[in-house]
């Protein structure tokens, strides 16, 4: 990748938002036109710990650049506990991620609130200028398929 | 206990006993004070009129001179304080800022080196209880007004006490065995900086802080500010002469701390107010009604 | 080592005899010096297949899976990681207590076959990975125990290979988890030894569900690398067994030592297999875990 | 065969004046299942709707995305629009390229567009494999429980319990009334707080339908909609309230004492006491803290119990202890309402440390004819009678610094009120006001402000104090008129601070008890700031009152009736439908380990056994299952699962890697 091909990157960052929470946290940003970088794409779970790892996993190995996984701050889950169990894997996959040598700074968890419009604004900025500064995820790709798909889509 | 001390123009004029005092005390307290050499003066009261970085570059060379011995810098002055706070907490927040400043004064400062006011090195560094261990000579019997000023209370980002109601000198003060008196004045402006410009302006601030310091009942009042104690203590005469009677002692905090630890008035300039100083210490030890304490 | 080896055979006798059981699982001698297999003996004349030596290393308990619904009183002889393996299973409830009998035989730790199949005869063959580190030489749960139990050799575990991936640098650590599981052929060998790994439908037998594809290659065989070990992520008791069987070498034990690892710092020391019910370091949680990720 | 319609709204110029709607319908006009791909300027529209409806019958459509705004937004509304044409709801997917896309991301036409096309196709991918769901349906206990006895709480029961529907109101101290009962008078009309109060209190205690349970705290909530089940921890009274005739005999003689909240700590009350001579129910309760027996149990002995020697009918009972039931509710009502702010953070007011600077509340206990000053306005210092007057609002309110960043509504007209009150007490005393606004929007409230300042002289001074110290026996009081631009000095005797209203300190736990959210501030959030003022997010849970925000009276009123009309339409209800979108396990594939029974909070999994043939026999063997009604569809258990048996209806596995990869996809 050269230089110039970095600067003009623009990374895609996927958010796996929890309904009660960062969703609505997210919608607020909108309500209240929080500018943000148009490099996120939000997929609406019901609750941060619907969020497997496994699909984390496979949007790397299809070419992300960047996973956010983000739900309502501890005690405040809408189902109670849910974000506990959340705490306690994402802990660990974070870990694992930055030992099979995925950047960490392309994987996080957050908790962002449903008042917390702002936060989700900051978040999503700085982890896309993060990922922009870091170059496109060459790790964990399954490039066979991507290649595949790309003939497929030029078609 | 090692510091850069930093005197300032103040502690060589207006405030000698202020210097006297704290030099002496200081050594008794086992506070090693290493004077800056070659400082410069600090700039306080007419720099940052003059211009933005002048009034930062001045207290960073000495600044910079005490970093490079790697002490934090003591200082009595509470004019000298404020500047010399206000540059340290201008390189820590500005990388900007930091290289210009370098730049002017042609040295590195970081920021490493602390700017710390005198009182608050007694207060928190030092503590009450070992000032409290050195006093023989209770100052039982004495009634204290507190007085701080505005240049140790403001601005907040500079201020090392409460800014509403700080507490520094009531403590050492009590631990001197002096009865503090509350007032609401301890954070008022003496108007110390509009004597010279609009001294009819000033002369006002200064009768509102004495008039009720007099109507407090208070034998005396105790400040760590040069500027204030200058102001509160030479313009008692002009307000005499145009309003009544005013005799309220200013001390330092460092002149009562001596005197509770037993040296010599003389060897503190306490000889050397305008306001007469000396026989109001002949209070400590009696009761109000005159007998032994 | 022959004591135990008799043992063994007398035990199995009268297990049969008796009726006590109806099957004995233990080892008998394979092919090469270096091969002890699983044996499957129902006749008290059969006994005699039956040996205890230094390569006795595969584990027996996830045989009893297939038991689980047949008439059989199934005994086998279980070494400490058997043990905690075969608690593992009944906390899973894929084996049924009732219907087994637990030999313990404490081990001293079993050599590599893997090394010793390189190694001219009568040259000194080193202890398997996992028996090396090994804190669980005699059986944590039995109902009858044969030999007496041996001191361990490890107390702690030991990270230090975990370690030594951690320190490397991102490109690093990704090229060499690339190439590890570049040499992948998803035989599931792994999978199928593991007696944590014990579902009835393995994610990776549903290549329909879209959870994951039948291709072989680094990134396919990466997510299966990650998502097994995370599957076994609390639960796994460190026999070793999945690395032991790779017919590609690759360092399976590294993946899961890491989330042992993760674990105890981050959940506080955790051992599994030495119970048979409650929760797991992942379906259970604290509200006092660390946090991160305000 | 799956036939996407696509229906890309513009919503005017909210979407369309950034994404390229015409362009995002042509971009997936071909993607795979699409079969029909339009744009319209407001799909939620009479029209908008319409064509979506004509568009599944012309072009034979099985599954609807609709871009658009939020889910949280319309989602029920297009639902209801499929619907109506024959479609299952849950064959409809909403993209958000309103909230998520043209408001965040304004200016950047083509890159907002881009993002438009990726959120529609995610969500095509996932549609194409929804699947029909039906709604299930779940019984209905039809009784309330109003969390808070106050005035919103009161109210709130009452309207319920005028429906014909059974009501507790549970209450944490020993009378319910909340903090009107503290407030003298009530504005714009002056007239007495509790003659309007206590009336509604004795209706409460004595409605055939409403149940008091005071003295109790909220333990824990279990259940859902239409079905909780709430644990009641019933503080020991140590009066047995069976026996207990309310005679008050107990309250003469007792020696122990401590400060009287209810007068905010104006005076004393004894350790066996009711708040006030109002208090329903009329029977004390022992402060076991100031208690001298319990005190002397603390230390080995037992002493007193002067009370129980008192008591005509032996209803003190030492050894009672706190009790936990369960009960069972349909619908809750949160009426927790508010506490007042401290301003001993101000250093500017004295840190809290002159006596004669008193809050609101205070000044109400003062002027209370049975308060500790029988109504006399006098000084607490004292007992003087105040000749100068300062009162000071937004004490503590539209002040991030040191207090709240919000207004706290009430404080201009209670103010307003308090001058009033001084002047008719006290006609020879001087008020004065430092305010920084004046607001009274409420029906009569700007015309009561206009009465203060020009019938009962009371001076408005437009500015901040800057400090308050004590000289002899007065306040000096320093601030600044900003109309005249002058500094101003006045010697008061008291000074008055309108503290801001503040969410009970307990209420962000409160609020995670029940499971509803909460703002910044602690406030309990509606699930709607327009449109669901008095729902949660949590369905069957409401709030009435100043549990949500800073309230007035007539205002929590309002609010209480309101949600007393949602209880009711929910408890008027034989069956309640559920949600479809919950877990169920694969019994194929489920292997029956248990891992998922722990995870759930609903307790909703359990193992059950079944019987499977295998190998030419039928064998017996556990698998998990899910209790569709207990279920609320967290999801926990499908991540615990490793074998994937566990899936979540609507969030399944295979929809959720469909967005993944239709995401991937474009990314070439």
């Amino acid at each position: 990748m050269s230089n110039n091909a970095v600067e003009n990157f623009e990374p895609k960052i996927l958010v796996f938002a929890c309904n009660w929470c960062t969703y609505a946290g997210a919608d607020l940003a909108g309500t209240s036109r929080l500018q943000y970088p148009p490099n996120v794409r939000v997929l609406r779970v019901p609750c941060s710990c619907r969020v497997n790892p496994q699909f984390v996993l496979r949007a790397f190995q299809r070419g992300i650049d960047g996973v956010l996984v983000a739900g309502c701050h501890p005690g405040d889950c809408h189902y109670t506990t849910g974000n506990y169990y959340t705490r306690r894997r994402f802990l660990l996959i974070t870990r694992m991620m930055d030992y099979m040598g995925i950047d960490s700074r392309r994987f996080h968890t957050r908790w962002i609130s449903g008042a917390e419009g702002p936060k989700f604004q900051q978040v999503v900025t700085e982890m896309i200028n993060e990922v922009k500064a870091i170059g496109p995820n060459d790790k964990f790709r399954d490039d066979a398929k991507i290649e595949v798909k790309a003939v497929e889509t030029n078609e | 206990m090692d510091y850069a001390y930093y005197p300032g123009c103040s502690l060589e004029s207006t405030g000698i006993e202020f210097h006297a005092s704290t030099k002496a005390v200081a050594k008794e307290l086992g506070i090693n004070l290493i004077e800056i050499p070659d400082w410069n003066c600090c700039g306080a009261s007419s720099a940052h009129a003059r211009g933005h970085w002048i009034s930062l570059a001045l207290p960073a060379r000495n600044m910079a001179i005490a970093e490079a011995a790697g002490l934090d810098v003591a200082i009595p002055c509470a004019a000298c304080y404020a500047r010399s706070k206000k540059v340290e907490l201008e390189v820590t927040e500005s990388e900007e800022a930091k290289e210009k400043i370098e730049e002017i004064i042609g040295r590195p400062y970081t920021g490493k080196s602390k700017a710390r006011n005198l009182t608050e090195i007694l207060h928190n560094d030092l503590g009450v209880d070992a000032i409290k261990a050195k006093v023989v000579k209770p100052l039982k019997g004495l009634k204290v007004l507190t007085y701080y000023g505005c240049l140790m209370s403001r601005p907040p980002e500079i201020a090392c006490d409460d800014i509403e109601d700080p507490i520094m000198l009531d403590d050492i003060m009590t631990a001197l065995g002096a009865e503090v008196l509350q007032w609401g004045f301890k954070t008022e402006c003496c108007g110390g900086s509009l004597t010279a410009c609009r001294p009819q302006v000033g002369l006002d601030m200064t009768k509102k802080i004495m008039d009720a310091a007099k109507k407090s009942g208070a034998d005396c009042i105790v400040t760590a500010c040069p500027m204030c104690h200058s102001n509160l203590d030479m313009r008692q005469d002009q307000l005499s002469k145009k309003y009544g009677a005013y005799n309220i002692p200013v001390y330092f905090v460092t002149e009562m701390m001596g005197v509770a630890m037993g040296m010599n008035p003389k060897d503190l300039c306490i000889n050397r107010h305008f306001v007469e100083a000396e026989s109001t210490l002949g209070k400590i030890g009696k009761t109000s009604e005159g007998g032994e304490a | 080592m022959s004591n135990i080896q008799n043992e063994m055979r007398a035990v199995a006798k009268e297990l049969l005899e008796s009726g006590k059981a109806t099957v004995v699982l233990g080892w008998e001698k394979g092919t090469m010096p270096y091969d002890s297999t699983p044996v499957m003996i129902r006749s008290a004349a059969d006994v005699d297949k039956l040996i205890w030596d230094e390569y006795c290393l595969q584990n027996l308990s996830t045989y009893l899976i297939d038991f689980i619904n047949t008439e059989d009183k199934v005994a086998i002889f279980a070494k400490g990681c058997d043990t905690r393996a075969y608690n593992r299973l009944v906390h899973d409830r894929r084996i049924n207590p009732k219907n087994s009998i637990v030999i313990g035989v404490p081990c001293s730790g079993m050599k590599n076959p893997k090394v010793a199949a390189k190694t001219p005869e009568g040259a000194e063959v080193p202890m398997a990975n996992a028996c090396k580190e090994c804190r669980y030489p005699n059986p944590v749960a039995c109902d009858q125990k044969i030999g007496s139990d041996v001191t361990p050799w490890c107390t702690a575990k030991d990270f230090s290979d975990v370690e030594a991936i951690e320190a490397m640098d991102a490109d690093a650590k990704a090229a060499f988890w690339k190439e590890q599981y570049s040499k992948c052929i998803r035989c599931y060998a792994c999978r199928n030894i593991c007696p944590a790994c014990n579902c009835t439908n393995c994610i990776f037998d549903q290549s329909a569900s879209g959870w994951c594809s039948k291709d072989v290659n680094a990134s396919e065989n990466q997510f299966y690398g990650v998502t097994r070990a995370f599957h076994v992520a609390g639960r796994c008791i460190e026999c070793g067994q999945c690395e032991a069987v790779c017919p590609s070498d690759i360092p399976i034990m590294l993946m899961n030592k890491k989330f042992i690892k993760d674990i105890d710092t981050l959940f506080g020391n955790y051992e599994a297999g030495l119970v048979t019910e409650g929760t797991t370091p992942l379906n259970s949680y604290q509200v006092a875990d660390p946090e991160e990720f305000m | 065969m799956e036939r996407v319609g696509v229906f890309i709204c513009h919503c005017g110029s909210n979407i369309g004046a950034v994404v390229d709607c015409a362009r995002v319908a042509e971009a997936v006009r071909n993607y795979p299942g699409v079969a029909y791909s339009t744009d319209y300027k407001y799909m939620c529209s009479e029209p908008g709707q319409e064509m979506i409806q004509n568009a599944i019958k012309e072009h034979n459509l099985n599954r609807v995305v609709v871009a658009s705004c939020s889910p949280r937004m319309h989602e029920k509304t297009f639902r209801a629009c499929v619907e109506k044409v024959g479609m299952n709801p849950y064959m409809f997917e909403m993209a958000n390229i309103r909230e998520h896309c043209s408001w965040v991301h304004a200016g950047k036409n083509e890159e907002a567009t881009e993002k438009a096309i990726d959120l529609v196709k995610m969500a095509v991918s996932k549609v194409c494999k929804n699947e029909v769901l039906q709604k299930g349906h779940a019984p209905v206990t039809k009784r309330a429980l109003v969390v808070g006895g106050g005035i919103a709480g009161i109210q709130c029961a009452l309207d319920i319990a005028n429906n014909g529907y059974q009501v507790d109101i549970l209450e944490r101290t020993p009378s319910i009334g909340g903090k009107m009962s503290q407030i003298d008078k009530t504005f714009p009309t002056i007239d007495c707080s509790a003659c309007i109060l206590t009336p509604k209190m004795v209706e409460a205690s004595s409605h055939p339908n409403i149940k008091l349970i005071t003295f109790a705290e909220l333990e824990k909530v279990e259940g859902y909609v239409g079905n909780f089940d709430v644990t009641i921890r019933s503080k020991a009274r140590s009066v047995d309230m069976s026996k207990c005739t309310g005679c008050g005999t107990c309250m003469t003689k007792c020696p122990g004492k401590a400060d009287d909240e209810f007068n905010m700590k104006l005076r004393k009350r004894t350790a066996i006491y009711t708040p006030f001579p109002q208090a329903i129910p009329n029977k004390p309760v022992i402060d076991r803290e100031s208690c001298l027996k319990f005190k002397s149990r603390k230390e080995g002995k037992d002493v007193c119990g002067i009370c129980a020697k008192m008591c005509p009918a032996g209803a003190i009972d030492y050894e009672q202890e706190d009790e936990l039931f369960v009960e069972k509710y349909g619908a809750i009502v949160m009426a927790t309402g508010y506490e007042q702010f401290d301003h001993s953070v101000y250093g500017e007011y004295g840190y809290g440390k002159y006596p004669d600077v008193i809050s609101g509340l205070h000044f109400e206990r003062l002027v209370n004819a049975s308060g500790p000053t029988q109504g006399h306005i006098v000084r607490p210092s004292d007992h003087k009678e105040p000749k100068t007057v300062v009162m000071v609002k937004c004490v503590g309110s539209r002040d991030p610094e040191h207090g709240k960043s919000y207004c706290s509504r009430t404080c201009c007209m209670y103010t307003a009120k308090q001058a009033t009150m001084i002047r008719d007490h006290c006609p020879d005393t001087k008020v004065y006001v430092f305010y920084m606004d004046v607001r009274t929007p409420g029906k009569l409230y700007d015309e009561f402000y206009n009465r203060t300042r020009e019938e009962y002289g009371v001076d408005y001074i437009r500015g901040r104090v800057s400090k308050i110290y004590q000289e002899g026996e007065q306040l000096i009081v320093k601030g600044e008129d900003t109309l005249l631009g002058q500094q101003v000095e006045i010697a008061a005797d008291l000074v008055i601070l309108a503290n801001a209203m503040i969410p009970n300190p307990d209420s962000e736990k409160m609020a995670q008890t029940v499971g509803i959210g909460y703002d910044k501030d602690g406030w309990f959030t509606e699930s709607h700031p327009k449109l669901g003022p008095v729902e949660t997010h949590t369905a069957g849970v409401f709030l009435a009152g100043a549990c949500q925000g800073p309230k007035d009276i007539p205002d929590s009123v309002a609010q209480a009736g309101a949600a007393a009309v949602k209880v009711c339409a929910l408890l008027s209800k034989d069956q309640l439908e559920t949600e479809p979108t919950v877990s169920v396990v694969d019994t194929k594939l489920c292997s029956g380990c248990g891992l998922c029974v722990p995870v759930c909070p609903y307790k909703a999994i359990t193992l059950e056994t079944i019987q499977e043939r295998k190998g030419g026999k039928t064998v017996e063997r556990q698998v998990a299952n899910v209790n569709s009604s207990l279920c609320q569809g967290c999801g926990a258990c499908t991540v615990t699962c490793r074998s994937g048996s566990a899936n979540l209806k609507h969030f399944t596995n295979a929809q959720i890697l469909a967005e993944v990869d239709a995401l991937c996809q474009t990314m070439q």
